[in-house]
């Protein structure tokens, strides 16, 4: 069997060159960075190596405003809390758009609970923040504005530039949180107007158990990992010094290898939709078309009349994976927040699969994979009741209505006595 | 990889690909669609009723894949009951004949219940006769 | 030149073994644990051994108690801030030993600018903690006692089993940083009547990147992570598969060994202390005896006249590591509080050495460390204006009082025209 | 290991490891010793001064390697220097001269410009006349 692996969104693998760039510095070179002898002195220098080169991928002036934490969620949440805390007594008000991850999401809702206020900022139905609605929602009270570059469930690219100018001219620092695009798409600091920006190398052929947090020199942070004085006193605990070295030398391979992979991807991306567009009906693509809007890697699918996880889990039997934002696939019930905030039908979201992909993939690995979709949306078409209440005409489509029928919302409030939610 | 993870246990994972009952039932004498507001699935039970025995039943269901696995499981387990016995029928059975779901999968194992008792009760309600025929003197309660 | 790891408290190396283990977890098996696809699935499989061998190492009933985190460090964070959150509304006070790491002692500043309180309790001279203190601390209001097994820098073990005791009677949650001790000495989170335990596998020859928190079922807890739901709703973040993986078996490893370990680190410990007390006058071993009240690991030296951070490099420039609880050799340029908290004379502490060893350490090793080191003190004694006065009979000793001459302190606050700090 | 790793850059390493003018003068004409609050090290710098001139400076000092360093390094420095001279020496001077200090040991460099200023005061305690006769007019404050 193939096997084809289109969840580039979740991990990536470590890159060789990666692994043996980090090696030593399991059995070897094993020092902690704090250390003033020799064991500690070598990885300190490997530290700012590998800084540097994070640096770089987000043209950061210096390796002296880059941070390691231990993955992306705890970035965001130094980034969100980190600012809040420092800047209490100017402001308990915050801004985020309301497609943020979780990790930032969740980060604000904690903040919350202890008196902070925050305004979500709505975006349209193709994901992208809406500006007006984000310059209106400043006030003098706000110490904080957080703005993804790219979402991570529909690959929406949000206009950073525009955003950062606002916060400008409001005079409120931006985080940016470029999870979903570091090392796939060029990301520029100074250009995005970012106080702060996030990362994690594990999503571009890098390890996990590093994350990365840039901090303008402007900006005002407190520390929420209370310990030691590593990190410069912004994060305590012993660095995980492998990772962190692998994660530089990731970065640096990334920022050459960007065109290439953004042509490759960019290129199956294309193919991809192409062939399930042709093959499978009643398919919609959830966030931008392919183009500027939207990141190569990323697609975002609803098939209608059938639920996401049996795709999933029938992709995976035929060795191809995929993730779901459908609220069966997670572990909280809940469709993804992102499908809810573009407004999409909750019969689509139930249908959600989310592809992404990742230079291993090749053009037969999309040919199969369009195949085999195809016969898995037939296969559970076969056992779904809303495929077969279509087709008799008692429910209509969402993606092509033919007028005929009630929405499947309707007939599903119906049967389960309670409004669906979104 | 040369080995194979797998969700859900060998049992549910068979009942999932290979589901039991898959279908409708042309000249059904009971028929129950229900939906989870919890998560948004939908499944329908469609029952063949003869001497107030489940002679036959099939299933169809929008929604994840211990969801199929348990109405596959709950249609085999009905088959033969009397409505009486198949009143009494809970998810727990499917639960136990599936080797056991994850704690937040637990619910889809309710819905196969509820399509159940709804198809049957379509059935009482268009065949109240053949209730008191065969009922063991126990009310007939959803 | 001969090399002397004496720093096994900052870090150790990742055992062959170990790092065997944790290999395909880079560039193979690289799912994410949160993936619902065979990438996922088989990494989450791992995960579950893991956390069954964690609980093996402290005698945890089940592998659900175990929840992993990026470091001990923020198990502490996470113990001390998520119990403190989790029981708001039953009290605000904690009770902490005066000789915690920073992780806990900074955490629990961190609460105390909100609004917690917190009593901090004594230890004696060899840095036991008073129980009778202990007792008296706990009020109503307490939703949790913190009191270390091992201290990490004069190798005390603490009554685990009375500590236990007094919490279980006064019914408050007993948090155990077994960072210091785990792989060293046996932990029995039952024997030790605790809810909570943390500790690193980068001690005992795992990797860095991963802390393991122990909680027990009745102890409440919120998350201090925020993001997904990953550790069950308890630590958002994508886990460090490899470093969980490779700590797991570290975790075992330990088990099988310990015995040996405690042997042979003892057996070194004594030859060391023996050694330097025979080669060099005026030196003090503080914290306990060597016996069942020191971790057989660690020695914490001070030796008068001379001050740590020169005796740390001439030790490194002879190949040999050691660590300081010096002022001048902390980034705060602050002496170890666990120094100040059992009373140590400013002079002694200024002059502060620590060595800790490991499996690798030979008696080879420590000959050479006592020679090395007698020749060290020696050339810093000639350089030492202390000594000097010392021998003129201008100031005393504080280890071997010649009832000649004034203090080391009186001298240095008059010389400094400021009282010296402790 | 192959290479060697340094807290310091190589000149403070020099000095800390082969320290100049370490020691006293049995004869000075001026001593100072001073400590520094901040983290507890002690350092005493003696001169020989001769017709307004240092002739021979030593030190000894309790502290870090950068302590040993700065007041190994001033001690060169001033040789030759004349009491003028000399007193207008600043840290920046040592700092220099050494390649820079972290941040966080600038004051060892403060404390040896300390110990240098206390050892004059002492030697114009002693010889108020040697200072009238050879300053440049400027006053003479600590
Ligand atoms: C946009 C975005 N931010 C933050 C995160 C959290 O990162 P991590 O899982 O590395 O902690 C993710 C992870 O999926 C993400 O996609
Ligand atoms: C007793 C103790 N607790 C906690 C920690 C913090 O652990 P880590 O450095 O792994 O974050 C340490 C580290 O030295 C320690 O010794």
């Amino acid at each position: 069997m193939r096997h084809v692996f289109l969840d580039h969104q979740s991990s990536t693998p470590v890159r060789p060159e990666v692994f043996d760039a980090m090696k030593p510095f399991f059995t070897e070179a094993f020092g902690n960075p704090s250390s003033l002898h020799q064991y500690g002195l070598r990885v300190r220098d490997a530290l700012k190596q590998a800084r540097q080169q994070m640096a770089a991928l987000i043209k950061a002036d210096s390796e002296e405003e880059i941070f390691f934490t231990s993955d992306g969620t705890e970035s965001a949440n130094l980034a969100i809390k980190g600012v809040a805390y420092a800047n209490e007594r100017k402001g308990k008000h915050l801004v985020v758009s309301a497609t943020e991850h979780p990790s930032v999401m969740n980060s604000v809702e904690f903040l919350e609970k202890q008196g902070w206020t925050c305004t979500r900022v709505g975006v349209d139905r193709e994901g992208i923040i809406n500006l007006e609605e984000l310059a209106a929602a400043i006030t003098p009270q706000t110490v904080l504005v957080a703005v993804h570059h790219v979402n991570h469930d529909i690959g929406s690219i949000q206009p950073m530039r525009e955003v950062g100018k606002i916060c400008a001219e409001q005079g409120v620092p931006l985080y940016v949180d470029c999870e979903a695009s570091a090392g796939w798409l060029p990301i520029d600091v100074k250009e995005f107007g970012a106080a702060l920006v996030s990362f994690s190398p594990h999503r571009f052929y890098g390890p996990k158990g590093v994350g990365v947090l840039y901090r303008n020199k402007r900006a005002r942070i407190v520390s929420m990992m209370h310990g030691g004085v590593q990190e410069g006193g912004r994060r305590a605990g012993t660095e995980n010094v492998p990772a962190i070295v692998g994660g530089g030398l990731a970065a640096e391979i990334s920022v050459t290898e960007l065109p290439q992979r953004m042509a490759h991807t960019a290129q199956l991306q294309a193919r991809l939709w192409a062939g399930l567009k042709a093959k499978v009906s009643y398919i919609k693509l959830n966030g931008p078309e392919p183009g500027p809007k939207r990141i190569s890697t990323n697609l975002n699918l609803s098939t209608e009349f059938i639920e996401g996880e049996g795709q999933l889990l029938l992709c995976d039997l035929n060795g191809i994976a995929v993730a779901s934002g459908s609220s069966c696939v997670s572990k909280s019930l809940k469709v993804s927040h992102v499908l809810s905030a573009i407004g999409l039908d909750h019969a689509l979201a139930q249908g959600n699969i989310i592809m992404t992909l990742g230079m291993m993939n090749t053009e037969e690995d999309v040919d199969y994979t369009v195949e085999t979709f195809a016969k898995i949306a037939t296969k559970l078409r076969g056992m779904s009741p809303m495929w077969d209440e279509f087709e008799r005409g008692l429910i209509d489509s969402v993606i092509a209505p033919t007028g005929r029928g009630k929405s499947f919302s309707q007939h599903a409030a119906e049967v389960s006595g309670k409004p669906a939610h979104a | 990889m040369s080995e194979t993870y797998t969700l859900y246990n060998p049992t549910v994972m068979e009942h999932f690909m290979n589901p039991r009952n898959m279908g409708d039932l042309k000249d059904a004498d009971g028929v129950g669609e229900v939906g989870a507001a919890a998560c948004g699935d939908i499944m329908k039970i469609s029952l063949k009723i003869k001497d107030g025995k489940i002679e036959d039943a099939r299933f169809k269901t929008f929604g994840c894949g211990s969801a199929i696995a348990s109405s596959s499981m709950a249609t085999e387990l009905i088959k033969g009951r009397t409505i009486a016995e198949a009143m009494d029928f809970t998810n727990q059975e499917v639960v136990d004949a599936l080797g056991g779901l994850p704690p937040v999968k637990i619910h889809c194992s309710v819905l196969a219940e509820e399509a159940l008792k709804a198809a049957l009760e379509d059935y009482v309600k268009r065949h109240p006769e053949a209730v008191e025929a065969h009922s063991k003197g126990e009310p007939v309660a959803a």
